[in-house]
């Protein structure tokens, strides 16, 4: 089994490097054709694990190689392989697996999108698959790894892909500011992550996991001081620390910025990194570190409230905007704050869960709306679209399915996740508990609200695209749609392993609460009697009504009665402004923070190394020593009875000192 | 007070006196004489202090030869002595407060006990100090003597490399070793004068 | 008497006067076209001069005329340092002589008797043999330094030389004359004797004696503030005379110091060592800082002897063994350096132009590297750079100032090296940053050049291999203690 | 190659090496400096291969008599922190000679020869186990250097030549007066000897300072770190490589040799001032970084922020202790302030050359004269990019490594300390990446760019072998923190017992 | 009797005033060359009366010698400043200022 572990990130890496180093040699075809091995190989693989750990019941902890030991402190590159592991390993090899189809489609006439001289366009299809394939093997890694040094070269990996993916059109200066973005983002989260992970290493001695979880109670009571006389847990601080990491990578605000600026990258990669998997990477190591988040409550809370701030304000613009993709990432950020809502409140296994069939619809509509892109021309104006239906069914008929599936409709994945979590959110009586259930409640209604905007203005009503396109308008070829269709099925099915995955003992063992005493998962799988049962339930209860009426005023003002639209329009101005301009952090960000580093570094450039330091002390003392030296010049005056008088004044002075020493 | 005192303080109030003339005096003719002055009344007192070679040979060699060299020198260069004494009184003041300083400090030093010789008996009579010098000049002292000697040899080289000038080309001048090697004949030329019975043959004359 | 004599013993003195002697009379009888035959013999006189020095080496420290004479192996180390420096000279000096039409055969017997002055120097074991040593160095350096008859700056530079040096020796002789009068003594013995009778910090009129004698010697290094002649002089003399008067004779003063101030006077180190420490901080602070605003390449060298001797001093102010043969190992290896680099000063004044300007070193790399890469050396060995023979020089010193206790000088004299090496980097980017202005090539002879090559490869092994030359030092200092 | 004289082999080969290019003329010289190089990497790798690297012992020792007067040895061995330092300069070397192989068209044998000589030189700073053999060597450097900066310099090379000369030349002498204070208290050089020296604390609080000028000027440390811009300005490719690589990396090995084995007490009561200086050169210099608009100075800035690592992972030992109680966590600290110093050599270096690429072709290195050289220059793209990512400290180069492990320390000294350390990954990332934007992506900007052509074999080949180095020590930093292992665990416990006397 | 410091003070005196001399004297190089032969004068008052006082002979050996010594250095200070006067038309000591700085 260890060849099959170590075979399934490596897959992925071969194909990337191949493809990489060897593109322009190899051609397109053969460069698609081994990295689509690769992640072909991996996502089988994947699956013989998850039928080798979930239905066998195994688990496998182990090292690769060790990558350092110092200090008796061994940094190691391993494997932790348990159920977790096993259905995150599935999700993203599938996914990444339906990416790279789509991909050859999408990525067929790239050199479009490159100025004609430009070397770099040159290889850019086959660059690109060795990114995606780059990117799942720092994917696998970050997944499966068994220690904390792993987790965070995987969490930087999966980073730096990103930044390449953003900015592959480099020639745009839009996607080479987003990437710098992303990256400068990411690492404000990867600043927190580090000083997470110094913390654990401090007080517990070591980097895997197992050994960690197994000292958590012992280090449970320490507590560690910051500044003044404020003592604080250790537990606490670590899991806030960590947590910013998550923020960070899973956009959680205030670090959300650079998801939606993300969506300058190609398509696939909207759908395969920044919606899939990539993104949830912070959900699943939250969800991992459970056995220590299950100690703070306090960090419980401040996780439960970021999340559910994320899940309702980022729905929120996903109203006012008219690029489709942003549309689409507006609803991820949302999304994943439903995910970290039910993180902080203990709901790890919702949240995983969650993050599975989130996975499936949201990747299904990102490359549901990369089917439309395709078609449209690379054009990604929601308000030069409409009666798309009819074109293209297929995408059509998935977006709808995808769509459903966002709003929690009933029947579809999507539901039995997010109306898991809500519940858990009602149930849980942590800080903030209130506040983020309203929130969430709250979210439903928006969620269905812009999901259907899009979804009505994409592929209904009148056609506002320009003459010339419309006579291009056709079904996109069969790379792309077979993988909307691959992935519609499993953003409709895999709802149904609520049962065996949340409730029952699939997590047990791996996350904190799962099959435990008096914890919530237990209390909610009490409440819990079957599917149906379940999805009748959700027809009476609020978020069904909430996410309906969403759809149906996304109907009547999108379709029936646009003039709704410019009322609230007019009449919220302010409203309208302030969603626009995304409550004003971006400015404020690159106001503040960028234009303020930048400040800084003049200032301190200028005044401190130039000025106080170089012109002040270095040259204005070699002046001075200069100076020093002309003033020297006027003793040495050529007249012979002053060097004289030097002569009989030293000696004056030495008979002066015998007088004083010895007189 | 004895005679010695007086003696000693005559000559050391001239000795002083000269001395102050040497360097204050505007014409260099004067200064010059002063310093011989200053000499003569040293000598007396070397002679009080039973150095009586040395106080004969101080005036033979200073006034005799050093001093006269110095006057020459004066007298051969062309010196504008009106102006010789131009910013004497601006620095007097600087340069007093250094002679006092120095003065008084050296004055200080030297009347401090440990120098106090008792002045010792007087030397028999046919003590003769030249030749107890005479003694060891050419005996213990016979290196510093030959360094001596070179020293000087050095002075005439130098004093000839500095001054000597080449002479100029058409200086006539005697060669010694050319008048002696002269032989009659380069002198003397014997002519035969013959009759004037051919009269071309003056006009050729002169072999 | 005849035994207390030793003619023997100065035989190198005794050979070289005789063949000074002969050279004076022999250049009078040659014609301005055969100088060359006068030049040869001078060098042949004090090479073989040297080779005598150096048979009497190992020998028991001996004396000769009557206890004046003293022959130990710093004598003969110190001899045959000032023979070889002063032979290079005369090798270094010929082409710039030849240029300007004084390549007469004064000259050479001038350095040979001023040369003969610092072996009587060297030797000297009374009051009188240093002084007569003394002079007779000095009045053939007056002489030579107003050389050039036709120069104003040379007749200048020399009569400066001439007035400061004349107080100079005066001053040391009021000190002798205190001494003197002390002991009642002119042998270094009976002023050991006496200086060793008494408590030096409580006999003022002692000091007083002292404090002339330190102007005397302060003089002759060139150190603050008896310094002022040392710029001028170096300018205005000409370059071949500048060269040997920044060489030999500061291992001559350096031989003086140690006669008069360790030989003499060892029980009054408590004394001289006080005051020394002036004269060495006031040297490296006023060489150092003046020569960074002179633009003119002898006179910043100037500068940078004065700085250099009061490394010197601060090598004998320690008062311990490892300070005088520092002291020893620093003036010899500081006249060695200074030798080249003045080479190459008379290496750039060819054709007529007097190169004395720091200007005149621009491009020195593209006109000639391998003089350039010479002179280079040289000034990092100045500037106390290792590998160079200078660094460890300025290493041994500095150690024995440790020693001494004194770490605050050591201190001092480190911060003023970085100043220092300042106008040593100018130097050395003229030579290697800068383009040429004159493109005329340059060559020397091969003997010259060769000279040159092997005083440069001594800066180097030296350094690399100081230990051999410095065995010397201590085992001479040791001996003449 | 037992037996061999190794370690003078590679000090004195290319030193000789160096001085018959400089006899071969220009011609030969190229050819003949790359054997020199080649043959001194290869004769250098026995010594990573031969050593052991459970013993902190120096090996391949050589003693010989030096200067008997001052019981001076010619004394050389290697231990596991200086090992791995003379490998690296004698691999960066070779880089430096294909590097500026066409690049140098002014005196080619002169430059060479300054490079291989300086290599020597180097070799011997590592070497040297007598503690003048190793000032002689540590201050000889300046003058190749000075003349490297000076002759092929850019048009202020004269001052930052000689402020780079005065600048380190004032910071060496005073630790020239500690070593002969300690030779006077000990009556050797011998390092071994100093280690065992027992000194009052005002004797070395004044020795500690004196090395903290030396060194701290070498590292650089903020204040005095204002010659490093300027020179790495000024200096050729080669010069800014060697600059940034190996000599940066001389003052963080003086103070792992001498500040904290000689005068530990004195480390523990000015750890403060270390630390706080190191802080200040990671977060002050990353901003100052940030508004550079020349790229050479922008890397520069870096380098001194890097280098704020590694003097901040050498003196956490004593924070670390007050802190918790215990040493733990210093040998780790100190682990990843070698790791830095190994890493740095690379990706500085490859920057350097990177910049140094596209000097050659554009004659500028103002970053607002580029834009969009990706188009033009794909290949050179992805190098500069892998090194930008690696100066970022990505995870899987090794600009990670030692980052991830000084943070990880620090934590144990401060939380502060760590937080502070830790504002690298954002500011660090950021002047990188902006660099790397406005440089490389986007559109091109303007003719010169559109002209530009792509790396050729030559530059490939040390481009691409600093790619491997990089990627290589970053996924298995191992084999480098093994072989340093007992050495350094050696220097922890010299730098934590005491010194003072009476106090066993 | 005329105690031993009575002589020294006279030397010491006479060497105040040459020094003086030479400081203040600024245009006549004699004058200095002078002082000079003043300033010895002093130092061999001091020898003499030091050997008188110790009954020891060497000093006026001493003097012996600084009196050829002197005459030597006259002889070439004199040969000097008659080059100087040749070469600059003066010997006006205010005037020797072509080398400072």
């Amino acid at each position: 089994m260890e060849k099959i572990y170590l075979a399934i990130p490596l897959a992925p890496l071969l194909g990337a490097i191949v493809a990489g180093l060897f593109g322009g040699k190899i051609g397109r075809k053969a460069a698609h054709a081994v990295t689509i091995t690769g992640v072909a190989v991996a996502c089988i693989l994947s699956f013989v694990v998850l039928k080798h750990i979930a239905i066998d019941g195994n688990t496998y902890n182990g090292n690769v190689y060790t990558w350092a030991a110092v200090e008796g402190i061994h940094f190691n590159v391993g494997f932790l392989i348990d159920n977790l592991t096993a259905m995150m390993m599935v999700v993203v090899t599938f996914v990444s697996l339906m990416v790279h189809i789509y991909t050859i489609g999408y990525m067929e006439h790239d050199e479009e999108n490159w100025p004609e001289d430009s070397l770099v366009g040159r290889n850019s299809y086959q660059r690109f698959f060795s990114y995606i394939s780059l990117f799942t093997f720092s994917m696998l890694m970050l997944v499966m790894s068994n220690n904390f040094m792993q987790l965070f070269f995987g969490w930087e990996a999966v980073g730096l892909v990103s930044y390449l993916l953003i900015g592959f059109w480099s020639t745009r200066n839009t996607a080479i500011y987003a990437n710098m973005k992303a990256f400068l983002v990411n690492r404000v989260g990867d600043f927190g992550f580090l000083l997470g992970i110094a913390t654990v290493l401090m007080y517990f001695g070591s980097m895997q996991y197992s050994e960690v979880f197994a000292k958590a109670s012992e280090v449970a009571g320490k507590t560690m001081s910051i500044s003044g006389t404020t003592e604080w847990s250790v537990i606490t601080v670590a899991c806030i620390l960590l947590f910013v990491g998550a923020m960070g990578k899973s956009a959680q605000v205030p670090l959300h910025v650079w998801l939606p600026d993300s969506m300058e990258g190609p398509t696939p990669i909207s759908a395969l990194i920044h919606a899939a998997t990539m993104v949830t990477a912070g959900i699943f190591m939250v969800a991992r570190m459970s056995p220590l988040f299950e100690l703070s409550t306090t960090a419980l809370s401040v996780v439960l409230i970021i999340g559910s701030i994320t899940a309702f304000f980022m729905g929120l613009i996903g109203i006012v905007q008219n690029d489709i993709k942003r549309v689409v990432a507006y609803s991820t950020l949302s999304q994943l704050g439903y995910m970290t809502v039910a993180l902080g409140a203990s709901a790890y296994g919702a949240a995983v869960f969650h993050l599975m069939t989130h996975a499936f619809f949201k990747a299904l509509l990102f490359l549901a709306a990369g089917s439309v892109i395709i078609a449209m021309h690379h054009e990604q104006d929601m308000r030069k679209m409409g009666g798309l239906k009819k074109y293209m069914p297929i995408t059509y008929w998935t977006s709808l399915i995808g769509s459903l599936a966002l709003i929690g409709f009933p029947g579809f994945s999507g539901f039995f996740s997010k109306d898991l979590i809500i519940e858990a959110v009602h149930e849980t009586h942590i800080p903030g508990a209130t506040f983020a259930y309203w929130m969430v409640l709250l979210g439903v209604f928006i969620t269905a609200f812009y999901s259907f905007r899009m979804f009505f203005l994409v592929f209904h009503g009148e056609e506002r695209m320009d003459h010339h396109t419309k006579e291009h308008l056709k079904e996109s070829p069969w790379v792309v749609t077979v993988p909307l269709i691959a992935l519609a099925i499993p953003a409709v099915i895999s709802g149904y392993l609520l049962d065996p995955m949340v409730l029952g003992d699939f997590f047990k063992g791996v996350i904190k609460g799962v099959g435990e005493e008096e914890s919530l998962i237990t209390e909610m799988a009490h409440h819990y009697h079957g599917i149906m049962p379940f999805i009748l339930h959700g027809l009476t209860a609020p978020p069904f009504w909430l996410a309906m009426t969403g759809l149906v005023s996304a109907w009547f003002i999108y379709m029936k009665q646009p003039g709704i639209a410019d009322w609230f329009y007019n009449r919220f101005h302010w409203l309208h402004t302030l969603l626009e301009n995304k409550y004003f952090v971006d400015d404020f960000n690159q106001k503040v923070f960028a234009g303020g580093a930048v400040l800084l570094g003049k200032v301190l450039w200028k005044a401190g190394d130039r000025f106080l330091i170089d012109d002040s002390v270095v040259n204005d003392s070699a002046k001075f020593v200069g100076k020093l030296s002309g003033w020297s010049r006027y003793l040495q005056t050529g007249y012979m009875y002053h060097y004289a008088m030097s002569m009989i004044v030293g000696v004056l002075a030495l008979i002066g000192w015998v007088i004083y020493k010895a007189g | 007070m004895g005679i010695e005192q007086i003696i000693f303080y005559l000559f050391s109030g001239i000795l002083l006196v000269a001395a102050v003339s040497v360097v204050t005096v505007r014409n260099p003719v004067y200064a010059a004489l002063f310093l011989i002055l200053a000499f003569f009344s040293s000598s007396a007192i070397w002679i009080m202090l039973e150095a009586e070679f040395l106080g004969v040979t101080l005036i033979l060699v200073y006034v005799g030869a050093v001093m006269v060299l110095f006057l020459f020198v004066i007298m051969m260069l062309d010196i504008n002595i009106d102006i010789m004494r131009e910013g004497f009184i601006r620095y007097l003041p600087v340069g007093l407060v250094i002679a006092v300083i120095v003065a008084v400090e050296m004055i200080y030093v030297l009347t401090a006990d440990s120098l106090n010789i008792v002045m010792p008996a007087a030397k028999a009579a046919d003590y003769s100090n030249t030749k107890e010098l005479g003694g060891v000049l050419y005996t213990d002292y016979v290196y510093p003597f030959e360094i001596a000697a070179v020293i000087l040899v050095v002075a005439i080289i130098a004093a000839i490399v500095l001054t000597h000038r080449k002479r100029l080309p058409n200086v006539k001048s005697q060669k010694p070793s050319q008048q002696v090697r002269v032989k009659r004949d380069d002198r003397v030329r014997l002519v035969k004068m013959e009759a004037e019975s051919k009269p071309n043959a003056s006009t050729r004359g002169g072999q | 008497m005849g035994e207390v004599m030793n003619f023997s013993l100065a035989t190198p003195e005794i050979f070289l006067l005789f063949s000074t002697c002969a050279v004076l009379l022999l250049d009078v009888f040659l014609s301005d076209k055969c100088r060359t035959f006068g030049y040869m013999a001078a060098l042949l006189a004090m090479i073989a001069t040297a080779f005598l020095v150096v048979s009497s080496f190992g020998i028991e420290r001996s004396f000769a005329f009557n206890g004046m004479y003293v022959l130990d192996n710093m004598s003969v180390i110190l001899k045959v340092s000032v023979l070889l420096v002063v032979i290079a000279t005369f090798v270094y000096a010929r082409s710039y002589l030849i240029d300007r039409n004084i390549f007469k055969g004064e000259f050479y017997t001038l350095s040979m008797f001023a040369t003969l002055g610092m072996l009587i120097m060297i030797s000297a074991n009374t009051l009188l043999v240093i002084y007569l040593g003394l002079e007779l160095l000095s009045l053939s350096l007056y002489a030579l330094v107003a050389f050039r008859r036709d120069d104003g700056r040379a007749s200048e530079a020399g009569m400066k030389y001439f007035v400061l040096g004349a107080i100079a020796s005066g001053m040391l002789l009021y000190g002798m004359s205190i001494l003197y009068g002390l002991s009642g003594s002119l042998e270094l013995k009976g002023v050991a004797a006496y200086v060793a009778s008494q408590q030096i910090m409580h006999n003022m009129v002692l000091l007083f004696g002292l404090t002339f004698i330190i102007v005397g010697l302060g003089f002759k290094f060139g150190v603050a503030p008896f310094h002022m002649w040392v710029p001028d002089v170096y300018q205005g003399a000409p370059t071949p005379v500048t060269m040997f008067l920044g060489s030999a004779p500061k291992i001559a003063a350096f031989a003086m110091t140690m006669r008069l101030l360790v030989n003499g006077m060892e029980f009054g180190a408590a004394g001289w060592q006080q005051m020394l420490i002036p004269l060495a901080v006031l040297s490296m602070v006023i060489g150092n800082i003046a020569a960074i605003a002179q633009s003119n390449l002898k006179r910043m060298l100037a500068y940078s002897t004065i700085s250099h001797m009061g490394f010197v001093l601060l090598g004998i102010l320690s008062a311990n063994e490892q300070g005088y043969s520092a002291a020893m190992f620093y003036a010899i290896t500081y006249a060695l350096t200074a030798l080249g680099g003045f080479a190459v000063i008379i290496l750039l004044s060819q054709s007529g132009i007097e190169a004395e300007e720091l200007e005149d070193l621009r491009g020195l790399n593209e006109r000639h590297p391998w003089y350039a890469f010479m002179m280079m050396l040289f000034l990092f060995s100045m500037a106390g750079i290792p590998p160079l023979v200078g660094f460890y020089a300025k290493l041994a010193v500095l150690q024995a100032t440790v020693q001494a206790g004194f770490i605050w000088l050591a201190v001092l004299a480190v911060t003023m090296s970085v100043i220092g090496a300042y106008y040593y980097l100018r130097a050395v980017k003229l030579m290697y940053f800068d383009k040429p202005v004159e493109s005329s090539t340059i060559s020397m002879g091969f003997s010259f050049n060769t000279l040159l090559a092997g005083n440069g490869f001594l800066v180097v092994i030296l350094g690399l291999f100081p230990g051999l030359l410095m065995a010397l030092c201590v085992e001479a200092v040791k001996m003449s203690l | 190659m037992e037996g061999w004289a190794l370690l003078s082999l590679v000090i004195w080969l290319p030193i000789i090496g160096g001085l018959i290019v400089l006899v071969a003329g220009d011609k030969l010289s190229r050819p003949a400096a790359l054997i020199f190089s080649v043959i001194t990497f290869l004769v250098s790798i026995p010594l990573w291969t031969g050593f052991d690297p459970t013993s902190y012992q120096m090996q391949f020792e050589e003693k010989h008599t030096w200067i008997s007067s001052f019981n001076m040895f010619y004394h050389l061995g290697v231990d596991g922190i200086s090992m791995p330092l003379l490998l690296l300069n004698t691999f960066i070397t070779v880089l430096i000679v294909i590097a500026g192989w066409e690049v140098i068209k002014k005196k080619p044998a002169q430059y060479m020869a300054a490079f291989l000589i300086m290599e020597g030189i180097i070799n011997g700073v590592f070497a040297a186990q007598d503690a003048m053999l190793f000032y002689i060597f540590f201050e000889a450097m300046l003058i190749p250097m000075f003349l490297v900066i000076g002759v092929w310099g850019g048009v202020n090379r004269v001052y930052a030549t000689i402020k780079f000369f005065l600048y380190t030349f004032f910071g060496s002498v005073f630790m020239l007066v500690s070593l002969l204070y300690m030779y006077n208290k000990s009556g050797s050089f011998a390092i071994a000897d100093f280690y065992n020296l027992k000194l009052g604390m005002t004797a070395q609080v004044l020795i500690f300072l004196s090395f903290l000028i030396a060194f701290g000027v070498k590292v650089p440390m903020w204040p005095v770190h204002t010659w490093l811009p300027d020179a790495h300005v000024e200096a050729p490719t080669g010069g800014s490589v060697i600059l940034a690589a190996i000599m940066l990396k001389i003052g963080g090995y003086g103070f792992l040799r001498f500040s904290l084995p000689m005068v530990p007490d004195a480390a523990r009561e000015l750890t403060w001032l270390v630390v706080f200086m190191s802080l200040t050169a990671v977060v002050y210099i990353g901003f100052v970084a940030l508004v550079q608009k020349d790229m050479k100075k922008l890397v520069a800035y870096s380098s001194i922020a890097h280098m704020g690592f590694v003097t901040l992972g050498f003196f956490l030992v004593y924070a670390i202790y007050r802190n918790t109680g215990s040493y733990e966590g210093s040998v780790l600290a100190m682990q990843g302030g070698m790791v830095q110093m190994v890493s740095h050599g690379f990706i500085s270096g490859a920057m350097f050359l990177c910049i140094g690429v596209l000097y050659d072709r554009m004659h500028t290195r103002e970053i607002s004269a580029y834009g969009g050289v990706a188009n033009t220059m794909p290949i050179f793209t992805a190098f500069f990019v892998l090194f930008a990512m690696a100066n970022t400290g990505l995870p899987g180069t090794s600009g990670f490594v030692g980052e991830f492990m000084v943070i990880l320390a620090s934590f144990k000294a401060s939380f502060w300390i760590a937080f502070l350390a830790a504002t690298t990954l954002i500011v660090g990332a950021a002047y990188t990446l902006w660099l790397v934007k406005r440089v490389l992506f986007g559109g091109v900007a303007n003719e010169e760019v559109a002209l530009l052509q792509d790396v050729n074999k030559r530059e490939f080949l040390f481009l691409a072998v600093l790619a491997l180095a990089v990627l290589l020590l970053g996924l298995w930093p191992q084999p480098l923190t093994h072989v340093m292992g007992a050495s350094i665990q050696h220097i922890v416990e010299l730098a934590t017992q005491s010194k003072l006397p009476g106090v066993n | 009797m005329i105690p031993l410091s009575h002589f020294l003070i006279i030397g010491a005196l006479l060497f105040s005033i040459s020094a003086a001399g030479i400081f203040l004297n600024r245009k006549n190089m004699l004058i200095i060359l002078m002082c000079i032969e003043l300033m010895l004068l002093a130092v061999n008052i001091n020898f003499i009366a030091f050997s008188h006082f110790t009954q020891n002979i060497q000093g006026q050996v001493f003097v012996f010698f600084i009196l050829t010594v002197a005459a030597a250095e006259a002889a070439i200070g004199l040969a000097i400043l008659v080059v100087l006067f040749r070469n600059r038309g003066t010997i006006n000591v205010q005037e020797l200022d072509q080398m400072k700085g």
